[in-house]
């Protein structure tokens, strides 16, 4: 239930605080002065400075005085709204007061992170304590809309990530849906061969997990699908998923691969390069990602088979499949599912490293990333384990160079985490299948976690030799007849301090974590953020890591930002007793800023009607007016500023409060 | 080059300390304020400009060392090193750094900072090129770069002028050399105007 | 009201602007400049509504006539408004105000519409010096001038596409 | 019991609003027969002696029309306001400035310029411009000075009420005079007229479509007029949403789009900016340049959405002119 | 096509064939080329590093000269040397980026009544060929496919780094394509963006010859029989030094030096005098019969 009330009887008796926030504000504003000048404005009783506002005391502090002074309207400058006000309405709220009735005036972010002059920090701190003091003068007394939550939750994106939160919040007894893009989930920890830094075989550990979740009972996994849409609100979203057409049916599949072997697709050069294996191997049309694939059943590509790109094909898988499995008719099918949360899980790309051409990358057969290595030393990958060229001989001496895109402005500015242990991990692996000589070529080694400084000591203790600097070019322009034939490494060893070339058989490019190619698109479609590197952005890096802008998605992995297994994982389950509190607790607080319509004042113009991007606006045909539906309203005020009549109000927004902000950010000299 | 068995005699045993009040601690935050030079304070020292440098390889210091004693202060040692005037301007270190510090110009400008304070390598051409360059400049508008040549090497190496009359006869005789100047085809007296503006700012990083 | 705000007098004139940000993307924008600690003009005050389209030309106006010199209105990039399309009615009536505003006299670089992701602290920086910097060169806003001498409706030249993009020189 | 006085003035205006009092034709007589007309230039032949030598607040009620723009009009206003208990603006002239305040785009040297010697029908080569003071034979004679801007009647002296219109619609004087009678009044300082929007009663209503209705702006010669639906939605700029209602819609009737004479509702600041947000937003356009192109079709959008009320506007009041006391 | 051309000194001095075989290329082509008139030294390299603004007050003058010229139509700046493309690219760009240089130029400009508001594109000239031309329109013109060459495409600094928007700058393509395009065989190697040496060859020679040498060791070693620059300064290191490099490393160097423009001028038709090939110390002509 919404009041519209106008200001109430009672004359506003206003509280303002003027946080120090240690001395993230107060280094920079005077926030005495600023308290003094707020206690001269009209309609303030009590006005003080104080430490840390959101502290306990802090808020304490401002119930004390809400009682004692009677106060009815509260003001606190201190950080953004969006960090805080929430803290701070639940104070009022618990001190008998309508939260409604608070004002937060920004001072930190706004003001004293950003602002070099104090004397003008101070000056522009005013202003917006005036503002937030006037605007509070006419707040009104609204009632939080309570809105029951739907219990089941969306996991988007199948790596460790999407797995672990899917799998936690199904044990919670909570209906999951699991969609996965790709026909077999598992993300990039499938693709690892041993993981760092107790180097656990990473199928070892992550195939029982992929089988639990697709035979537990309370999950609804959905691969080689995607999210098409996605509407409504915390505890109440709409979900359309497009299940893409596998032309195999999944009930009847039992991945026996008899039409793999049946697929007419003999030849190598007709085939293509196998995403799984990075393109080290090549598949047929029709195939499983990989043995564990989950759900084991084959997948037909439809830019591949001749089938379904021609018409025309002997079709001899369809012959091949025993359970009649084949079905060429399949198309796209859109399910459209109810959601209380989503927990977004859509993981990273690798960075394309012929973005540095001068490593080579893309021009020099021996030149590999080192997720392409992941799988070259795999049992199970294109060469069964044996780290051999692409000109089938095993190197002798292998370089593998760190940052390949990452910490390097031009490409990606961030440390991309993972990489250095990734290096390490291959430095050994290499060098425990091939006995190469191996050469490292580091900037900074960053070996931070539990056990892996001592996984770096390992690696030095078995001889790879590490050269610090950053690799300039990776050549083959020989000097030297030793240098024939091998590609030269040019770097500044900078702890020596001279220019060294060093000739090598095979190069690994530690490839940094990217966000993935479609973040922008999933920011747009999921409504929520990015940060400036362009990975989903959390709430608040520190006290908010895995919530969103969005009330409602959580975030869980490497979409957030480069991480490893272990931290993708405690994330991953973070995210899921997140969404786990809300969707449990039943219903949501949703904030009552809607419009409402002046019954009086209505002309019945019909400008509004088509405005609203929610359909919340209809015309009464009886009275010839518009009327809000504010259950559908979202409240963005697109109707209220364009109503020529001024008819249509915003809660929270409404046009008297903004003048009254305008007016008194204005008057501050 | 064999190596030879050290002996006691031939082992050079230094004492080395950098002490504090011989530094010029401010040094690479005057640097910045130059235009290009502005990111120097970032540097990771990863050592990329000098592996990419196609003559760090005759520099006593490397690019990398320059910029980390340009900011640590060791301003003298940076001035009067060979290195900068080795750069040749190649740009490679710029468009490699990870860090997109403009090394080529930080190594202009402190060969601008060098000649300034009187501390260029003696007998090393460079300054004196770029007078002769200049006055050309100031004649005509243009640079004529057989003269140019012909006077600083008289100025400075004359022995080598004698050396190089071959060649420049050679280019004469093709039409490649002329001792006549190309002029511009007005007047130098704008040119003179705008260099004596620039003269006159108060840009600070014209020696002047 | 702000009669009694004395004027900045002519030389230390510090320009005072009003920005309207939409709370998702631009205010979002603002709070990460903060936390990137990017320094910037003290002379804008941020003024927060949901959603660009809940920005009226009356509150451009009102301030002009409460004494800002100038007028930011920011919102999400097209296509990322948090309610769909509130970004593109903004830009339409904006682009209809300004025609006005151009009539009255009121320079074209004192009311500016700038497209701002969460995610781009630094446009807010920029933008934010810019305009400052734009407006410190015109001086105060001298509504009192009119009548002023006809001013040709000049056409608007803030266009999607181009926001942002910041002209050479 | 003595009729109540009443006074009829004109200040800046074209005649209309005298006009819309001998509209009231046959009702003329019963006002006629409860008030008594002390002042009223344009009927009878009082002058402003008489007025100066009646006493203050003598007369009920005075009606004023017209802008504000010289010295004399100014005298006069003042000079009414003393003498009236009640004074009423009267027509969109004296209410926010209407047609006359749109003179103040330019300065009061391009309009005498314009006027007395750029204009094609000038024929002026002395180059005579009119003196406050001139030495004719007669002797020196002295003319009212034109102040340097056109303001509304309440940015002169205090107004308590408003009659809008261009010209006012009988009906309003009417309601206004009866209210006058019977003692009946709104609070001061009220518009007397509807508030509620004209599209409220347009007849037309029913046929503008709720949607993003404009793709074009056209003029009303550009187009057959189709004499049923909105014109609105028809590409006319259509002023209905944002003007108080109480015309009639005499002009919808009369197949021609609103202009805007009665001016915002109450709790509307800016007319013009109120129908700027509007029209902007029901463009349907998402495009930069479409945009751009579809603006074109309003060549003078200060002349369009601020006819009557330039005065009266927010960024005019910035000029240093009184806000007026009135609603808006 | 019609564009603003901008010789720089040393394609009057030691570059004439440069200017030569350019010109009466782009004119078989039907490119119209108009020199800037009163332009003066761009004040490259040497300059930069004993005053750079003045060095970039000097190139800014040749920009606003051009820029009045186009009198408000867009005008394109060609400047076949790489230093001098280098050295108007960069104060176009500084000026741009940098308050202090553009208030500084801007006012010197001014005071010689003369302004730069950033309106002249400044081109390389293989960027016009590549780009502008095509090669389309080349293949239709060539009617004298050079077969016999092996070209080490050799394109110097400066053409493609730091600021150039036309080509990669490690691994430039646009010379090779147009070698390609007139019949002759582009050979791959890695050191088509190494520097020469620069001025180094005379103020430092040891260096600077040796820089050199790397670059002709490695085209011989590639296979090349000619080598092919797009700059005057890589030109003359190259070729007018090759007897010193051949005495220091005791080796009989014989490779013939050329402009990129002198190659597409001969696949055109045009003799080799209009070429300025007379103008070589290494004759062409001689090492393609050994070719
Ligand atoms: C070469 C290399 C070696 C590594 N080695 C180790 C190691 O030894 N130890 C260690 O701890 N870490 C290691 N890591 C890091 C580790 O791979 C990551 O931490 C981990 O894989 C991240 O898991 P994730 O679930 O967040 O993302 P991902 O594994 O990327 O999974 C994301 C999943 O979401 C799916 N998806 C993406 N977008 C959508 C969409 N729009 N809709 C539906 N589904 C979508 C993807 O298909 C994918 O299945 C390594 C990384 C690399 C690059
Ligand atoms: C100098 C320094 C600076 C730092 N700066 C930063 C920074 O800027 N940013 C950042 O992100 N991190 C920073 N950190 C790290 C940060 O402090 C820790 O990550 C964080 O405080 C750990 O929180 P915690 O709750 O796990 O442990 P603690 O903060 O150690 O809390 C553990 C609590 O448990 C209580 N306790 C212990 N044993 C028992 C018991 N048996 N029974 C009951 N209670 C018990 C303790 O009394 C204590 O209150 C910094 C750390 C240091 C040392
Ligand atoms: S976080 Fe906010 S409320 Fe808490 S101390 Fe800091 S500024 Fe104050
Ligand atoms: S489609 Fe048929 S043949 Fe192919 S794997 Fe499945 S069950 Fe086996
Ligand atoms: S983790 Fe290591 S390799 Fe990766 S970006 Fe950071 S420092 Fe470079
Ligand atoms: S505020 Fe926005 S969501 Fe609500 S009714 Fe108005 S237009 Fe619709
Ligand atoms: S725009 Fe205003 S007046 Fe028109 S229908 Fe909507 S609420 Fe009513
Ligand atoms: S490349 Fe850049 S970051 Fe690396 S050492 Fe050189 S200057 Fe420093
Ligand atoms: S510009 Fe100078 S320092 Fe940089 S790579 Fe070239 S020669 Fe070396
Ligand atoms: S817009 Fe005009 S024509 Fe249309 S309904 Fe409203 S008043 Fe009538």
């Amino acid at each position: 239930m919404i009041m519209h009330r106008k200001s109430p009887e009672d004359q506003p008796r206003i509280g303002v605080y003027v946080c120090h926030c240690g001395v993230n504000i107060a280094a920079k504003v005077d926030v005495e002065h600023v308290r003094d000048f707020a206690a001269s404005l009209p309609g303030v009783v009590v006005s003080r400075d104080y430490k840390f506002a959101c502290s306990d005391p802090g808020q304490e502090l401002i119930q004390k005085d809400i009682r004692e002074h009677d106060l009815n309207r509260i003001v606190v400058a201190s950080c953004s709204p969006q960090l805080h006000e929430r803290t701070f309405r639940r104070t009022c709220a618990d001190a008998g007061l309508s939260p409604f009735f608070f004002q937060m005036a920004n001072i930190r972010e706004h003001v004293s992170w950003v602002t070099v002059d104090p004397g003008a920090a101070t000056t522009k701190a005013r202003a917006l304590v005036a503002a937030a003091v006037r605007r509070v003068a006419r707040a009104e007394a609204l009632a939080l809309r309570q809105v029951p939550v739907r219990p089941e939750v969306l996991v988007v994106g199948g790596g460790i990530a999407g797995i672990h939160s899917a799998l936690t919040l199904a044990n919670a007894g909570k209906k999951v849906f699991l969609v996965e893009r790709e026909p077999t989930i598992g993300g990039h920890m499938a693709q690892l061969d041993k993981t760092f830094p107790t180097m656990d075989c990473s199928a070892c550990i992550l195939t029982p997990k992929m089988s639990d979740v697709k035979n537990h009972p309370n999950i609804t996994m959905w691969t080689y699908s995607e999210v098409d849409e996605v509407s409504g609100f915390t505890g109440n979203f709409k979900v359309k998923v497009r299940r893409k057409a596998r032309y195999i049916k999944e009930e009847l599949c039992v991945g026996c691969g008899d039409c793999v072997d049946a697929c007419v697709m003999k030849k190598e050069k007709v085939q293509v390069p196998d995403e799984f294996n990075v393109g080290l191997s090549k598949r047929k049309a029709v195939y499983m990602p990989f043995p564990q694939a989950t759900p084991a059943c084959m997948v037909i590509d439809p830019k591949q088979c001749l089938q379904l790109m021609k018409g025309k094909c002997a079709q001899t898988c369809v012959d091949a499949c025993e359970r009649a499995a084949v079905d060429f008719d399949q198309t796209d099918e859109i399910v459209e599912i109810d959601v209380g949360a989503i927990v977004m899980a859509t993981g990273f790309r690798p960075f394309d490293a012929k973005r540095i051409p001068e490593y080579g990358y893309g021009r020099f057969d021996h030149v590999y990333t080192t997720l392409e290595v992941e799988r070259l030393v795999n049992a199970s990958g294109p060469t069964g384990g044996e780290v051999v060229l692409r000109d089938g001989t095993v190197p002798k001496t292998v370089g593998v160079i760190h940052c390949v895109g990452s910490r390097d402005r031009r490409h990606n500015a961030y440390c991309s985490k993972v990489c250095c242990m990734a290096a390490l991990k291959m430095a050994h692996l290499v060098k425990e299948r091939t006995g190469a000589e191996v050469f490292d070529f580091y900037v900074d080694m960053r070996t931070p976690s539990k056990g892996y400084e001592e996984f770096y000591d390992q690696v030095l203790s078995e001889g790879v030799q590490f050269i610090r600097g950053r690799v300039a070019e990776v050549t083959d322009w020989a000097m030297t007849p030793e240098e024939e034939g091998k590609l030269v490494i040019r770097v500044e060893d900078t702890l020596i301090g001279v220019a060294r070339r060093v000739p090598v058989d095979m190069v690994i490019l530690a490839v940094g974590l990217e966000p993935q190619v479609d973040t922008a698109e999933m920011q747009r479609r999921f409504n929520i953020s990015c940060s400036q590197e362009g990975f989903f952005l959390e709430r608040h890096p520190k006290l908010a890591p895995v919530s969103t802008f969005t009330d409602g998605i959580f975030l869980a992995g490497a979409c957030q930002g480069p991480k490893d297994i272990p931290e993708v994982v405690a994330q991953a389950g973070a995210a899921a007793a997140e969404a786990l509190a809300l969707v449990d607790r039943g219903h949501v607080d949703i904030e009552p800023n809607t419009a409402w319509i002046e019954e009086e004042a209505c002309s019945g113009c019909k400008t509004c009607i088509p405005l609203c991007p929610f359909n919340a606006i209809t015309r009464d045909e009886e009275k010839a007016i518009a009327v809000v539906n504010d259950a559908m309203c979202k409240g963005c005020g697109t109707c209220v500023a364009a109503c020529p009549s001024g008819a249509a109000q915003q809660n929270m927004f409404t046009d008297e409060q903004i003048y009254e902000e305008i007016e008194g950010v204005l008057a501050y000299v | 080059m064999a190596q030879r068995t050290p002996r006691m005699s031939n082992l050079h045993i230094t004492r080395r300390i950098k002490y504090q009040n011989e530094l010029d601690l401010g040094f690479g935050k005057v640097m910045t304020s130059i235009p290009g030079a502005e990111d120097l304070l970032r540097c990771i020292q990863c050592g990329t400009c000098s592996s990419t440098c196609p003559l760090s390889i005759y520099m006593d210091h490397t690019p990398r060392k320059i910029i980390a004693m340009t900011r640590a202060g060791f301003k003298d040692e940076v001035l009067s090193s060979a290195t900068i005037w080795l750069c040749a301007s190649c740009y490679s270190c710029t468009v490699d750094c990870p860090k997109k510090i403009k090394i080529t110009d930080v190594m202009y400008a402190l060969k601008r900072k060098a000649i300034e304070e009187k501390v260029w390598p003696r007998g090393l051409p460079i300054p004196v090129l770029a007078k002769e360059f200049f006055a050309s400049v100031l004649r005509t508008g243009r640079a004529n770069e057989g003269r140019t040549v012909a006077k600083v090497w008289l100025k400075t190496r004359p022995l080598k002028l004698l050396a190089n009359m071959g060649l420049g006869l050679r280019l004469m005789a093709r039409g490649r050399m002329s001792m006549k100047s190309e002029r511009m085809t007005g007047s130098v007296d704008q040119l003179r105007k705008i260099l004596d503006s620039v003269h006159n700012s108060d840009t600070g990083h014209s020696p002047g | 009201m702000s009669k009694d705000t004395p004027l900045p007098s002519a030389e230390g004139f510090e320009p005072r602007i009003v920005a309207f940000f939409c709370n998702w993307c631009t205010y979002t924008a603002s709070d990460l400049a903060g936390t990137s600690r990017m320094q910037y003009a003290p002379n804008t005050r941020v003024i927060r509504v949901m959603c660009s389209g809940r920005i009226d030309p009356r509150f451009v106006l009102q301030t002009l006539r409460e004494g800002a010199d100038g007028v930011l209105l920011g919102g999400c990039r097209p296509g990322d408004c948090h309610y769909q399309s509130g970004n593109y009615k903004c830009l339409r009536r904006f682009k209809l105000l300004k025609r006005y505003l151009a009539q009255m006299g009121v320079e074209n670089e004192r009311v500016r519409l700038e497209w701002i992701a969460a995610s781009e602290g630094d446009r807010v920086q920029k933008v934010t010096n810019e305009m400052v910097e734009q407006i410190r060169k015109l001086g105060h806003c001298r509504l009192e001038q009119i009548p002023r001498p006809e001013t040709e409706p000049a056409a608007e030249t803030h266009d999607l596409e181009q926001v942002g993009a910041g002209g050479m020189i | 019991m003595s009729k109540p006085k009443a006074g009829f003035y004109w200040c800046a205006s074209c005649g209309g609003c005298e006009e819309s009092v001998v509209d009231l034709a046959e009702d003329i007589l019963g006002v006629v027969e409860a008030i008594d007309f002390v002042f009223f230039p344009v009927a009878m032949d009082f002058k402003r002696e008489d007025v100066e030598a009646m006493e203050d607040g003598e007369m009920t009620v005075c009606f004023i029309n017209g802008a504000i723009r010289s010295s004399e009009q100014r005298e006069m206003a003042e000079l009414l306001r003393r003498k009236s208990q009640v004074l009423i603006a009267y027509g969109s002239c004296s209410y926010q400035g209407g047609i006359p305040g749109l003179a103040n785009l330019c300065s009061r040297e391009e309009i005498f310029k314009f006027v007395y010697h750029d204009s094609p029908s000038t024929d002026n080569p002395q180059g005579t411009r009119p003196q406050v003071r001139f030495d004719a034979p007669e002797g020196e004679l002295e003319l009212p000075s034109l102040d340097k801007e056109v303001k509304s009647l309440d940015q002169v002296v205090e107004v308590d009420y408003y009659i809008p219109g261009c010209a006012p619609p009988t009906a309003l004087l009417k309601a206004a005079v009866e209210a006058l009678l019977s003692g009946d009044m709104p609070p001061k300082g009220s518009v007397i007229a509807p508030d509620t929007a004209l599209c409220d009663d347009c007849p037309r209503i029913d046929t503008k479509p709720a949607e993003p209705l404009i793709t074009e702006f056209k003029r009303p010669w550009q187009i057959q007029i189709d004499h049923e639906k909105c014109l609105l939605a028809q590409g006319l700029l259509c002023l209905g949403p944002a003007t108080r209602g109480g015309c009639d819609h005499a002009c919808i009737d009369g197949n021609m789009p609103c202009s805007g004479c009665m001016g915002p509702v109450s709790r509307v600041r800016d007319q013009g900016a109120a129908i700027i947000s509007a029209l902007g937003s029901l463009l349907n356009h998402d495009d930069p340049d479409e945009i751009d192109k579809a603006l074109d079709g309003i060549p003078d959008p200060a002349g369009t959405f601020y006819r009557y009320g330039i005065p009266h506007s927010t960024l005019y009041a910035r000029c240093g002119i009184t806000a007026g006391n009135g609603e808006s | 096509m019609k564009y603003l051309y901008y010789p720089g000194c040393s394609l009057k001095g030691s570059g004439r064939s440069y200017e030569e075989s350019l010109l009466a290329s782009f004119k078989k082509l039907g490119v119209e080329m108009h020199e800037l008139p009163d332009w003066n030294c761009c004040g490259a390299t040497a300059y930069m590093a004993v005053d750079e603004m003045k060095a970039f007050a000097l190139a800014a003058r040749n920009l606003a000269l051009a820029e009045r010229y186009g009198d408000g139509e867009p005008v394109t700046l060609v400047a076949p040397c790489n230093a001098c493309y280098l050295a108007l690219m960069k104060v176009q760009k500084y000026m741009a980026e940098y308050d202090e240089v553009g208030r500084t130029i801007s006012d010197a400009l001014a005071s010689a009544d003369l302004s730069y508001r950033g309106g002249v594109r400044v081109r390389q000239s293989l960027d016009v060929l590549l780009n502008d031309v095509g090669l389309d329109l080349l293949a239709e013109k060539i009617n004298h496919p050079l077969g016999q060459w092996k070209v080490a495409c050799y394109y110097g600094c400066q053409a493609v780094r730091p600021f150039a928007p036309f080509d990669d700058e490690y691994n430039p393509m646009s010379m090779d394509h147009l070698m390609r395009s007139i019949g002759a065989e582009p050979v791959d190697w890695p050191l088509k963006a190494r520097c020469c040496g620069g001025t180094l060859t005379g103020t430092i020679p040891t260096v600077g010859l040796r820089l050199s040498y790397i670059i002709l060791r490695e085209a011989i070693d590639r296979g090349a029989n000619v080598v092919a620059t797009a700059c005057p300064l890589c030109q003359f290191n190259l070729e007018c030094y090759q007897s010193q490099m051949g005495r220091e490393y005791g080796e009989d160097l014989d490779m013939p030096i050329v402009y990129y423009s002198q190659l597409l001028g001969q696949a055109l038709g045009i003799d080799d005098r209009s070429l300025g090939l007379q103008r070589h110390f290494v004759p062409l002509t001689a090492a393609a019969a050994v070719g």
